[in-house]
C-alpha cells in the first residue's frame, strides 16, 4: 500500500473542503442564517478524509452530531448539505434535518445523528448487511472520546465481534465531550486500549497525520474485507472550536489550544506536498480557490433555494 | 385452514416471511436452538441456520440499533426482545432512530424492523416482567403497533409486519401463546391499521385489544343473559388507530366501554377515549368508562396480581354503570 | 419577591435545596464550571464545589443507575439528562428501577430522586432535541412529573420535588428559560398534584401546561375580545394530575380544550380527555378538543417547525368549534 | 489477611445454607408452590459466600435474577425470603416482589433485579454515596457473564473508574447467559480482562474455590475502603441446573456438565475442613442438620403464613 502523490493531493482537496464549509458555515451562523445547533469539525478534517478514502461509494458510514467532514469525505454534495444546514427545501432532508441529520443512504451515508453514541450499533447493523448479502462492503463508525463511554459503545464493539462483522470503529479523541476534559471522564489514556475488550484489534495514530489515519484503518478495512472482523482506530486530534457555534470554550487550556493549532492538519499536509514536490504552493492555491468556488456555489444554491411548503410537514413520517 | 396455537401461527408467520424474502432474518437472545423464551423461535434455527436464525448476546440496544443499520442496508430484520419490559433499554433505538430515520431524511430511508415482543401479566413475573407498554410506542410518530388477539391474526399481522416498510411493533400477549384456533395455511395477511368486530352487539361498544378480547367476549356473554347486548371491538392494531371502526360502533351503540390490560393513567384508553369525546361526541349517551389495571407496578403473589389484571366482572361493572 | 427569569428561579431552588440539605447534590454532563447546557446550574459549581456539583462522562444510563443507588442509601440527587429527547437511553432506570423499587421491595425503599430535564420545540433542535415526552412518565406508576410554566412555579415545584421522598421529573422548557417573573425569596414550594388558575373565564377551559400556557392566554386575550370568556388552568403537575381542578373548571363551563406541545397521539391530553369524559360527562355541553403538535417527528427547518408547533390561532380555531 | 478455621467453617456454614435453600426452592417450585420465575444458584454458592464474607451490615450489593445466594451471604433472613417466593404476605417484600425481587435496604440489600446488568449502576451510586458521607462502606455488584456484555456494565465501571467509587464488581461467569456459551456471547476469554478499558484491577479466580473468591474480593474491598477506588474480581463457575426452574438445560455439554459437578464447590470445602482438621465430618453433619432445620423453619413459616390481602394492592406505589 504506497500512497501516491496523486491520492495525497485528493486528501488535501477534501480537507481543504471540510474546512472551507465550516468556515462558511460558522460565518452563516454568526451571520444568523443557520437555524438550530451547528457542531463543526474544523482541525478534525484529516479524521475523515483518511478514513473515508478507504471507503467506495457501496460502503457505509455512521456519523455525528459533528458531521459535515464524514459526509464530505464520503461524497456528500455541499449544495445539498449547505441547503439543508439552511432549513431550504432543496436541502438534503428537504429541511426536515438540519445540521444533525443529514444523510444520504444512496451514498452509504446512514446519517449524522444527533444522540451521542447511537451510530455505533448502527454501523454494526450496516456490516452485518455487507456480510450478510456477501457484499465484500465494510462500514466505518465515526464516534468521539465521549461518546465511547456510552453503552452503545460496549454493545455495539462486543456484537460486531462476536459477529465478527466488518465494520470499524474511527473514533475521533478531540480530548473533550462538550467541556468534560477526557482525563476527568475517562481514566484509560488511549481509548484504543478498549478494543482489548472485545479481542479485536485497536490502533491510536496521530489524527492530524492524514497519512496515518489513512494507512491504520485501511489495515482495518482490509482486515474486514476480508472476513477478519472489526477493529478500533483512535485518531487523536483537536476541536479548534468551540463544542458548537456560539460555545467561547473558555474551559481549554489557551497553552494546549496554541499547540493543537500549531498541528493544524491542513498546513501539515501541504508542507508536506511541497517538501515532497508532489505540488507547488501554485497548485495547492488553485485548490483553494477551486473550493472556494465550490462553496460559493453552495451557498448561491442555498440561499435561492426555496423555503419548505408546510404541506410539506406531514410527508414521509411513514413509508 | 389448521389448527394451531397463537404461537405456532405466529412462528408461521415467521416462516413464510423467511421463506419468501431471503432478506428477512431474526435475531434476539435465545431465539436460536433453544428456540426462543417460551418457544416461540421453535424449530426455526434447525430449519434456517445460524445465518437466519441469530442468537445475539445480552445486548438489547445493539439489538435494536444493529437492526435499524441492517433495515437501512436493505434487509428486514424480525428482532426479538425478550419482554416487553426491557424495552427500557434500547428506547433511544426505537424512538430516535427507527421511527424518526425516514422523516429526518427527507423520506430517503425505509426502515423495515419488526420488533416482537412478549407483553402482559398472568405468570407472576412480577413487576418487571409483566407490563404493558403500547402507550409509549403509540406516542412515537412513525411506529406502528400491533396486537394481535387471536392465532390467526397473530400470523397475518406477522406477515404484514415483515412486509411492511416502517419499524412495527409486534407485540404477542403471554397468556395468549397457548390459545388454539383456525389460522389460514399459507402466506396471510391481515392489514395493519384495522380493527375487527369480535362480537357484534347493540347496547355498548367494548373496545379492546390482546388478551382482554377474551374477557371482552365473556363479558358479553354474561351481559346478554341480563339483557344486554355488547358489540366487542378488537383493534388488533394500537398505531395508527381505526377511528373509522371505533366511530362507526359508537355511533351504532351509544355507549362505549374501553378495556385494556396496560395501567390506567396514560394508557391507550385515553387516547380511544379522548377521540370519541370529540369526533364521537354527538353519538354518546353515557360517559365513557375506561377498565384497565390500577396504576401500581404488577404485584408478583397470585392474589395480588389476580386482583391487578382487568377482569370480566370489572367490564360488567362498567357496563352496568352506562346501560 | 424579585424579578427573575425561569432559569434563574429553578437554579435559586437548587441552591435553596442544597443550602438546607448537605445530601443534596447535582450530577449531570456539563453540570459543573460550564454551568449547564443552557446555563442552568450557572456558578452553583463554584458556590459548591465538585463534590456537591458533579460532571459525569456522558453515560445517562449510569446517572441516573446511580442516582437510583446513591438515593436507596441516603442521599437526595438532582440528576440531569441534557435534553428530555435522551430519555430513551436511561428509560429502563427510571421505569423498572426508580419507579418500581420502593413497591417491589414492599415499601421498604425510599428513592427521592429529582431528574430534570428540558423538553419543547422552538429553537429549531430538530427530531432529536425538541421532543416533549411527559405522556410516558404519567405512565410509570411510582413517577411524578412536574412541568412549570412560570418563573416562581420553576422555584416552587423544583424545591417540593427535592423534598419529596419518590423518584420527580421535573421538565423545564427551553423556551421559557428566559422568561422573567416575579419569585418569592428563600424556601419556597409550590405543592406537586395542584394545578392553578391562570386566567378565570366562565364559557371554555383550556387546560394545559408548561409554554402552552402563554399561548392559551394569549388566545384567552383574544377571544375576550370577541366576547368569549376563556379559563386557562395550567396543570403545572402532569402526574398525578389535579383530577379535582380540572372538573371543576369543567363543570362551570362545559367545554373543554386541551393544549399541550406534545404529538396528539397517546399525548397526556387523551388522559385528560378521558376523565372528564368520564367523570365529567354530565357537565359537557360539547365535544372535547385536543390542540397538539401533529404526529410526526418535529422538522428542522423553521417554516416546518412553526407550524408543527401548536399556536395561539390553533387554539383560537378550537374554541370556536365548541362555543 | 489469614483465614482461620473458624471462618472457613463460616464459609461453609453459608454455602451449606444457600444449597439446601435452593434445593428446597426447586422441589417447592417442583411441587407447584413457587409461582413465576425461579432462577437458582447451585453450584455458585463458593461466590457470594467468599464476596460477601468480607462485608459488613453498613455495606451494600446489588444481586441479580439469581440473587438467593446473595442474599443469603449478606444475611438475609431465611423466613422472610423463602415466605416471599410462595408470595405470602410476611415475606421480604409483602409479596409483592418475589424471587427476583427480594431486597433488604437495612442489611444494605438493594435488591435482586430482574433486568440483567440493571444493578451495575445502581451498585456505583450506592458506593458514590458511601464516599459522600465518608463513610468507609463500600458496595459489591454481583453480575453475570452474559451481563458482562450490557451498556450498564460499561457506563458503571467507567463511572465508578472516573470517580473512584469503593465498589467491586464479582462478575459470575458460570459460561452461560441462558442458552447461549460463553465464547458465543463475546470473544474474550477472562472477562477481568475488561478492567483495563478502566483502568481498574481486574482478577480472574476460581469461582468454586471460595477462599481464593474471599481473597480476591478482600484485595479489592481493602482498596476501595482505602479510597483506591474500584475493581473487577471474575469468578469462574458453573451453574448446576438449568437457567431458570422448568430448563432442562440441553445446551449444556453433558462431558462439561459432568467436569462441573465434579468441582462442586461444597465437598471441596468440606474435604479441605476436614483434611486441616478444622473439623470433623460429624461437625459437618451437624452444620447440614442445622441447616435442615432453619430451611424446614422457613418452609413452615411460609407456608402457614397468609397470603397479602388485596386491600394491601395499592399500598407502596409512592412514599
Ligand atoms: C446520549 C446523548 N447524551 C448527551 C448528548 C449531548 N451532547 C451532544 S455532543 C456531546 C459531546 C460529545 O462528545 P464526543 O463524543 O467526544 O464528540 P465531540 O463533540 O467531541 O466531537 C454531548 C454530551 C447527546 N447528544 N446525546
Ligand atoms: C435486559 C435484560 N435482557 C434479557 C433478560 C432475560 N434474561 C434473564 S437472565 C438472562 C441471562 C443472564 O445471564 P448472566 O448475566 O450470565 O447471568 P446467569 O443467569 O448466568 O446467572 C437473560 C438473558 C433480562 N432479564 N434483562
Ligand atoms: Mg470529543
Ligand atoms: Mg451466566
Amino acid at each position: 500500500m504506497e500512497i501516491t502523490p496523486n491520492q495525497l493531493i485528493d486528501f488535501y482537496t477534501t480537507m481543504v473542503r471540510i474546512r472551507k464549509f465550516e468556515q462558511k458555515a460558522a460565518e452563516q451562523f454568526a451571520a444568523g442564517k443557520l437555524p438550530g445547533f451547528v457542531h463543526l469539525y474544523v482541525g478534525e478534517e484529516a479524521v475523515a478524509t483518511g478514513a473515508c478514502a478507504n471507503l467506495n461509494e457501496n460502503d457505509f458510514i455512521t456519523s455525528t452530531h459533528r458531521g459535515h467532514g464524514h459526509l464530505i469525505a464520503k461524497g456528500g454534495k455541499l449544495e445539498l448539505m449547505m441547503a439543508e444546514l439552511y432549513g431550504k427545501a432543496t436541502g438534503y432532508c428537504r429541511g426536515k434535518g438540519g445540521s444533525m441529520h443529514i444523510a444520504d443512504v444512496d451514498l452509504g451515508i446512514l446519517g449524522a445523528n444527533g444522540i451521542v453514541g447511537a451510530g455505533q450499533p448502527i454501523s454494526v447493523g450496516a456490516a452485518f448487511a455487507c456480510k450478510y448479502k456477501g457484499t465484500n462492503n465494510v462500514a466505518v463508525c465515526f464516534h468521539g472520546d465521549g461518546a465511547s463511554n456510552r453503552g452503545t459503545f460496549h454493545e455495539a464493539l462486543n456484537m460486531a465481534a462476536v459477529f465478527k462483522c466488518p465494520v470499524v470503529f474511527v473514533c475521533e479523541n478531540n480530548m473533550y465531550g462538550i467541556s468534560n476534559y477526557q482525563k476527568n471522564h475517562q481514566t484509560v489514556n488511549d481509548i484504543a486500549d478498549r478494543a482489548a475488550s472485545y479481542g479485536i484489534p485497536g490502533a491510536s495514530v496521530d489524527g492530524n497525520d492524514v497519512i496515518a489515519v489513512y494507512e491504520a484503518v485501511n489495515a482495518a478495512v482490509d482486515q474486514a474485507r476480508k472476513g477478519g472482523g472489526p477493529s478500533l482506530v483512535e485518531c487523536k486530534t483537536w476541536r479548534h472550536r468551540g463544542h458548537f457555534e456560539g460555545d467561547p470554550a473558555t474551559y481549554k487550556d489557551p497553552k494546549e489550544q496554541a499547540e493543537w493549532l500549531a498541528k493544524d492538519p491542513i498546513p501539515r499536509l501541504a508542507k508536506k506536498l511541497i517538501e515532497m514536490k508532489a505540488a507547488t504552493q501554485a497548485d495547492l492555491d488553485a485548490i483553494d480557490a477551486k473550493i472556494d468556488d465550490e462553496i460559493a456555489k453552495a451557498v448561491d444554491f442555498a440561499e435561492k433555494s426555496p423555503w419548505p411548503d408546510v404541506s410539506d410537514l406531514l410527508t414521509d413520517v411513514v413509508a | 385452514m389448521t389448527q394451531m396455537t397463537y404461537m405456532e401461527a405466529l412462528r408461521d408467520g415467521m416462516r413464510q416471511a423467511m421463506l419468501k424474502d431471503p432478506n428477512v432474518y431474526i435475531a434476539g437472545e435465545d431465539v436460536g436452538a433453544f428456540g426462543g423464551c417460551f418457544g416461540q423461535t421453535g424449530s426455526l434455527f434447525e430449519e434456517f441456520g445460524p445465518k437466519r436464525v441469530i442468537d445475539t448476546p445480552i445486548t438489547e440496544t445493539a439489538i435494536i440499533g444493529s437492526a435499524v443499520g441492517a433495515a437501512s442496508a436493505g434487509l428486514r430484520p424480525i428482532v426479538e426482545i425478550m419482554f416487553i419490559d426491557f424495552m427500557g433499554v434500547c428506547m433511544d433505538e426505537i424512538l430516535n432512530q427507527a421511527a424518526k430515520m425516514r422523516y429526518m431524511f427527507g423520506g430517503k430511508a425505509k426502515l423495515p424492523i419488526v420488533i416482537r415482543t412478549p407483553c402482559g401479566a398472568g405468570i407472576s413475573a412480577a413487576a418487571q416482567h409483566s407490563q404493558s407498554l403500547e402507550a409509549w410506542f403509540a406516542h412515537i410518530p412513525g411506529m406502528k403497533v400491533v396486537m394481535p388477539a387471536t392465532p390467526a391474526d397473530a400470523k397475518g399481522l406477522l406477515m404484514s409486519a415483515v412486509a411492511d416498510d416502517n419499524p412495527v411493533l409486534y407485540i404477542e400477549h403471554k397468556i395468549l401463546l397457548g390459545v388454539k384456533g383456525e389460522v389460514p395455511e399459507g402466506e396471510h395477511y391481515v392489514p395493519i391499521g384495522k380493527a375487527t368486530v369480535a362480537r357484534e352487539g347493540s347496547d355498548v361498544t367494548i373496545i379492546t385489544w390482546s388478551a382482554m378480547v377474551q374477557k371482552a367476549l365473556a363479558a358479553a356473554e354474561t351481559l346478554d343473559k341480563e339483557g344486554v347486548s355488547a358489540e366487542v371491538l378488537d383493534l388488533r392494531t394500537i398505531s395508527p388507530l381505526d377511528k373509522e371502526a371505533i366511530l362507526k360502533s359508537v355511533e351504532k351503540t351509544g355507549r362505549a366501554i374501553i378495556l385494556h390490560e396496560a395501567t390506567l393513567t396514560g394508557g391507550v384508553g385515553g387516547e380511544i377515549a379522548a377521540i370519541i369525546a370529540d369526533e364521537g361526541f354527538d353519538y354518546l349517551n353515557a360517559p365513557i368508562k375506561r377498565v384497565a389495571a390500577p396504576d401500581c407496578p404488577i404485584p408478583f403473589s397470585p392474589v395480588l396480581e389476580q386482583a391487578w389484571v382487568p377482569n370480566e366482572e370489572k367490564v360488567i361493572a362498567a357496563v352496568k354503570q352506562v346501560v
